[in-house]
């Protein structure tokens, strides 16, 4: 029964690839791929020199790059490993290239930004102000009370939703809304914005605008994003909890509220606030739902309100003798919204690291 | 709790009113949800009828809706499709970098950088895009008509100004890159230790080992991903009503000045000064997105669903 | 084919920790090596640093001296990689490639190895290497068939298989038998018996009468102290350690009154 | 406590929102209502976002004299700007173009009278282009119409070359940039071309850029930008924009006119009023094909829309009197300053003050 592997039945240049392979090979030195490095950017430096693109330039170092290293490694070190030093090199300045975007934009905002980063920014409105001067203090404010808003009306329906999924849910309403909170992820924001839109215009007439409107589109696009964060973080709380809980005969509703829910409390408020920060930035639903005005307007039911983005966006592409002044206004915005995204994104590590439930590890 | 509640026949403890209303509440927001989503798409086509409904003439351009919808649309999932071909294979190596190739005591603070990039607000990259990659991209697009002129893509003439369909693809591509990463390094950090170890064992180098183990794992997660980076695509507004010079219908030449806008970008362009049938149009517009976007969503959904049975195997 | 290791002063570290200390040890060729010891005793730790696998582990290092026929598997210019070629692994749990079929699962290695191979050439390897798994008869009639749906013990057997295509000169065996019943057990102990005679073979098992019963020599590893470095203890012909042990530890072990 | 932690989750943005709602209201700038003499209360319009610029530096100027009127101005496209009005939706209203005649009848039925057109604000509409060595550029209106309808493609063309014997033109490709949303300032540059150039420019004009594949941005701005950032480009935006780019002088007749604020308004004094729409409408059909010397033709006039009568006391005394400073030296000075507009000339606003003064309530 037993047939152990004749080798002397294996044509002898199979069995050189396959049995034959010493321990030791060539192996490169540790400097080589340094080497390579410094000699691609030279060729890079060169052919951008000689009036070739900076793009083409870039992408003919890069092949470079994984040419001589393949071909140096293949003589040496095999094909194998040539080839598996060529995948390194991709999958490398894959990574690179896309730090790339993120390193230039923040350069770019911070650099077109940080002249008008004052307290006139801070405290003006863009009332009466023509030309030089002015602020984004009514667009701050806007953005404030429209994202609130939003976050009110979003965080109880999403975290009610999220607890009927996990704690009451099963059969086919929770199969649909499972489904359906994940189809609503993907609407686009513009979309969210003409729904609130098409609601109010039904109900008030065409052409109004108003910051209950925005908070609505944004809640549109928040909604789900609770009820996902909120969702995976009730099915981290262990049933033995659960368990434990009804074996005190404590109701459902009270063991939801008094033992899942803190349990889930600090992964809940990193989703909330990692939501806030992707709707706090929204540019296209307030466009059309919210608009812009020039003076504080504290009413959200009432009439145009500024927020950030819009207000970046319209001094962006504002008309007028004073362009130089309005162009600093919009970077300095976006420096403020990149800079309160950041904060964002900050606080939801810091609330994760620093509540984390203790069942997680 | 005073006994008397304790010793309640059975039936009558699933009447407590705590539970009853707490229960009916969160069924109540589940149950929401598709009202909303119901509603969006109900909202949106009752401000879009009169536009169905009007004479052609009367709708912008004066030929009708689909004319006026369809260069919208072409230019929509053009940017789109040809976005995630430039962004789903980096983000699949860039996913990769993270997991298997970054130091491991570093890959999780590049996964937070990463996600730093998705959290960037799109009017952002609108305003970058313009400024710093829009007059980057002039000698490239040069080059490219000069040489490969003979593809259509890159026929030219190449705009002197940057602002043309393929940096569009750029930006967009960049704003998906890290939607589709997140997904994918999800799925590559699950492949089981063992079988990477198993294909090790036997003499695969690391390369090899992501081949024989980790791509067949992730394989269903990268279709999924690239579809909702798709549907991001499609939806995305600011990025491209800032960068991308619009004039011209239906072509491919990616580097001219001539191109279509999309759907997004247009309603944000036009939106704000329009009235009357114009605004039912773009509402019009807006309902097709929502189809497209839908669409595109349900089927990603399906597949990493999929493979969510899939995975429960081992 | 089978060769001879030799272990001298062997101590491997995770960062700072020292993980096991002070080894020495010669694993003779065409013989199963047993290493037992009680849970976290540094066993699979020094398993897998006999074919590198441990610096998978990052910061993880090993200090001394491991040589196969005298060649030094962490000298300079040896790659891992084919270190790990010429002597392959058996893992605690079957692990076969979820994503492929049994044909595939045994020919894994191969490909790898030999890019230009004909079909009929690697169709034969495959069996041969099945039927050296005694498992041939039990799949031959579903090669193409997933490797993971097929019994425990048929995928361990199936994981042998993929580890012997590739003609390695010793196979590590990482506790094979934990996750099976004790029939396939059986059949995975009578392959061992059979496979000695081509291969070098070290395998690590909590049951010692497993150990017993398929190895010709056993190592008995045990910590110096609670929280101190894993150490062999004691080596020995295997009769001769589940008989008259020298030491105290390995008696107590063995008849069960520690550990 | 379980309720309080779980309530300060959700209450925890929110709670930010507030707390800064509270803390203060007004914008450092913004007057808080202490105001002294002057008129007060509030009036709103809505319409051009052309106007924008210039409507908010006369709120700034009017509010200096009168610090208790808010006046609103809402940039919602000239349609929107007619409709809102016509509808009754704002005070007074802003418009690239003049009511036609349905929208002049639903304007009267709302003000159940007469409706005040006046041009307030006229701004005159360069050619720019950015070609490295060109610093001076005649071009007739056959020239720029075939040019912007990509017929001439280079610059070293004949056609340029014959009015530009001086320059050296280089044999550069030619990117023309056209407004890619709807604006007045298209259809204005349109209706010149329709006017001027013959068959040399087949297209009608409308707010819309007729041809296609030329590089195309969204509003002055942008257009500005996109010929700032291209070599070999060409544009129309509004004069004021053009700032260090290159404008072209445009063919009047036999001569190349540079424009000017005096050379675009002369072109306003020099166009017949529309007839048959009441005394108090001053809606002008501009003489593009004009050939007076010194005048401008590519003029985009602005006008505004109110109701000679308005039920209100309150109201009929704000809008008369943001009109009256609108149109007066002072305001045309300061939009022109900060928009970048041409002054109305006195025999203009002579004219127009006693309808502007006439605006009552009752």
């Amino acid at each position: 029964m037993h047939t152990p592997i004749p080798s002397t039945s294996v044509d002898t240049e199979l069995e050189v690839q396959l049995f034959g392979q010493p321990l030791t090979h060539g192996t490169l030195p540790r400097w080589a791929p340094f080497a390579t490095l410094a000699a691609a950017i030279v060729v890079g430096i060169v052919l951008d020199d000689i009036g070739l693109a900076i793009g083409v330039a870039a992408v003919a170092a890069v092949a470079f790059y994984a040419a001589t290293i393949y071909l140096w490694s293949r003589t040496v070190e095999g094909h194998r490993k040539a080839k598996d030093r060529v995948l390194t090199t991709v999958v490398t300045s894959a990574f690179l290239l896309a730090l790339l975007p993120l390193v230039s934009m923040v350069i770019t905002v911070v650099q077109n930004g940080i002249q008008r980063l004052d307290t006139e920014f801070l405290s003006f409105s863009m009332r009466s102000i023509v030309g030089e001067g002015g602020g984004a203090y009514h667009a701050i404010l806007g953005t404030l009370i429209i994202t609130g808003l939003a976050a009110l009306i979003s965080v109880p329906i999403g975290m009610l939703c999220a607890i009927y999924l996990v704690e009451y849910g099963g059969g086919k309403l929770a199969k649909a809304i499972t489904f359906f909170v994940d189809v609503m992820t993907g609407i686009p924001s513009i979309v969210a914005g003409l729904f609130a839109y098409a609601l109010f215009a039904l109900l008030f007439g065409p052409g109004v605008r108003m910051g209950i409107m925005g908070a609505i589109a944004l809640s549109v696009l928040m909604i789900p994003i609770v009820v996902r964060s909120t969702e995976e973080m009730l099915k981290l709380v262990p049933n033995e909890l659960r368990e434990a809980a009804y074996a005190l005969a404590v109701p459902k509703w009270r063991m939801i509220t008094k033992v899942v829910l803190p349990t889930a409390l600090a992964g809940i408020a990193t989703g909330v606030t990692l939501a806030i920060a992707r709707i706090i930035g929204e540019t296209a639903p307030l466009l059309i739902t919210v608009g812009i005005t020039t003076g504080v307007n504290m009413n959200p039911f009432d009439g145009r309100m500024s927020a950030l983005p819009v207000f970046s966006y319209y001094e962006y592409i504002r008309t007028g003798i004073h362009t130089a002044a309005s162009q600093d206004r919009a970077w300095t915005a976006a420096l403020i919204l990149i800079i309160i995204v950041m904060l964002l994104n900050l606080a939801a590590r810091l609330i994760s690291r620093l509540f984390a439930p203790k069942t997680r590890a | 709790m005073p006994l008397s509640e304790r010793n309640r026949p059975r039936a009558q403890v699933r009447e407590r009113p705590g539970d009853r209303i707490f229960s009916g509440l969160s069924t109540g927001a589940g149950v929401l949800i598709l009202v909303v989503l119901a509603s969006v798409a109900s909202f949106l086509l009752i401000e879009a009828w009169p536009a169905f409904m009007a004479p052609p003439e009367d709708i912008p351009g004066g030929e009708g809706l689909v004319v006026y919808i369809w260069p919208l649309l072409f230019g929509t999932l053009l940017s789109a499709v040809l976005a995630l071909l430039v962004a789903a294979p980096l983000a699949v190596a860039i996913a990769l970098f993270i997991t298997h190739y970054a130091p491991r005591r570093t890959a999780q603070g590049l996964g937070y950088v990463i996600d730093l990039l998705a959290a960037v607000p799109s009017i952002i990259y609108g305003l970058w895009g313009i400024a710093v990659l829009a007059p980057a991209t002039v000698s490239s697009t040069e080059w490219l008509s000069k040489y490969l002129g003979f593809i259509p893509l890159f026929a030219g003439p190449p705009s002197s100004t940057g602002r043309t369909m393929l940096l569009a693809i750029i930006v967009l591509a960049v704003m998906v890159l890290p939607i589709i990463t997140a997904v994918v390094r999800e799925a590559f950090l699950q492949t089981p230790r063992l079988h990477e170890e198993a294909s090790l064992a036997l003499g695969a180098t690391r390369w090899e080992m992501v081949k024989m183990t980790v791509f067949p794992f992730g394989r269903s997660a990268i279709v999924g991903a690239s579809m909702l980076g798709l549907g991001r695509a499609l939806g995305e507004t600011m990025a491209v009503a800032i960068v991308l010079s619009v004039s011209g219908g239906v072509t491919f030449n990616l580097i001219s000045s001539g191109n279509p806008s999309t759907i997004a970008a247009n309603i944000a362009l036009d939106f704000p000064e329009s009235s009357g049938l114009a605004v039912n149009a773009l509402i019009a517009s807006g309902l097709v997105l929502f189809a497209v976007t839908l669409v595109v969503n349900m089927i990603a959904r399906a597949v990493i669903n999929r493979r969510r049975e899939f995975s429960g195997a081992n | 084919m089978a060769k001879r290791i030799e272990v001298s002063d062997l101590n491997i570290y995770y960062d700072k920790f020292l993980a096991v200390q002070g080894v020495s040890m010669t694993i003779e060729p065409r013989a199963v090596t047993a290493l037992i010891g009680p849970s976290g005793c540094g066993k699979s730790t020094f398993l897998r640093s006999l074919n590198r696998m441990h610096e998978l582990v990052p910061k993880a290092r090993v200090e001394g001296k491991i040589a196969m026929d005298g060649q030094d598997l962490y000298g300079p210019n040896v790659d891992p990689v084919v270190v790990r070629r010429h002597i392959g692994m058996v893992f605690q749990r079957p692990n076969p490639f979820p994503t492929m079929s049994i044909y595939d699962n045994v020919a894994a290695g191969l490909r790898l190895n030999a890019t230009r191979m004909k079909r009929a050439e690697l169709d034969d390897l495959v069996e041969r290497a099945l039927r050296a798994a005694n498992l041939w008869q039990e799949v031959s009639d579903r090669l193409n068939k997933p490797g993971s749906g097929l019994s425990g013990g048929q995928q361990q057997r199936l994981c042998i298989a993929r580890a012997i295509a590739v003609q390695p000169d010793v196979l590590l065996m990482d506790e094979p038998c934990s996750a099976l019943d004790p029939i396939s057990t059986q059949k995975i102990e009578d392959l061992i018996n059979e496979l000695k005679t081509e291969y070098t073979i070290v395998i690590v098992t909590h049951n010692m009468q497993q150990a017993a019963r398929v190895s010709d020599t056993t190592g008995f590893f045990n910590l110096k102290g609670v929280g101190e470095a894993g150490q062999l203890v004691e080596l020995d012909e295997t009769t001769k350690i589940f008989s008259t042990p020298t030491n105290q530890a390995t008696e107590d072990y063995i008849s069960g009154r520690f550990g | 406590m379980i309720r309080s932690t779980l309530g300060r989750a959700i209450a925890l943005p929110a709670a930010t929102a507030i707390a800064i709602g509270m803390a203060g209201c007004g914008a450092a700038n913004e007057p808080s209502g202490d105001g002294g003499s002057g008129l007060s209360g509030t009036i709103s319009g809505a319409g051009a976002s052309s106007q924008e610029a210039a409507q908010q530096a006369w709120v700034a100027g009017f509010n200096k004299a009168n610090p208790d009127a808010t006046v609103n101005y809402d940039p919602i496209g000239s349609g929107g700007g007619r409709e809102q009005f016509a509808a009754g939706g704002s005070d007074f209203g802003g418009t690239d173009a003049y009511l036609d005649d349905e929208e002049l009848e639903a304007s009267k039925e709302r003000c159940k009278g007469d409706v005040v057109e006046i041009p307030a604000y006229i701004s005159p509409v360069a050619v720019v282009y950015n070609l490295e060595g060109v610093d001076e550029l005649n071009l007739k209106p056959q020239t720029i119409a075939k040019i912007f309808n990509q017929e001439i493609k280079n610059w070293n063309d004949p056609e340029i070359a014959e009015d530009n014997p001086d320059a050296e033109l280089p044999d550069k490709a030619i990117t023309p940039v056209n407004r890619s949303d709807e604006s007045g300032t298209t259809e204005n540059f349109l209706e010149y071309l329709t006017a001027t150039a013959g068959d040399a420019w087949p297209h009608e004009p409308s707010g819309e850029w007729p041809v296609k594949g030329g590089e195309a941005a969204a509003q002055t701005s942008g257009v500005v930008n996109a010929v700032k950032g291209g070599d070999g480009t060409i544009g129309y935006a509004d004069a004021s924009q053009a700032g260090d780019l290159g404008t072209a002088k445009v063919g009047v007749g036999d001569e190349f006119v540079e424009y000017s604020p005096e050379a675009a308004a002369a072109v306003v004094d020099s166009s017949e009023r529309a007839e048959g729409r009441g005394d108090t409408s001053f809606a002008f059909d501009v003489a593009r094909d004009t050939t007076e010397a010194g005048t401008y033709p590519i003029v985009l006039v602005s006008y505004m829309m109110a109701c000679a009568n308005y039920d209100d006391q309150e109201k009929a005394d704000l809008v008369s009197a943001y009109l009256s400073y609108i149109i007066s030296e002072e305001g045309q000075q300061t939009s022109a300053e900060n928009a970048g507009s041409a002054p109305i000339s006195d025999e203009l606003r002579e004219q127009i003050e006693p309808v502007v003064d006439g605006i009552s309530a009752g």
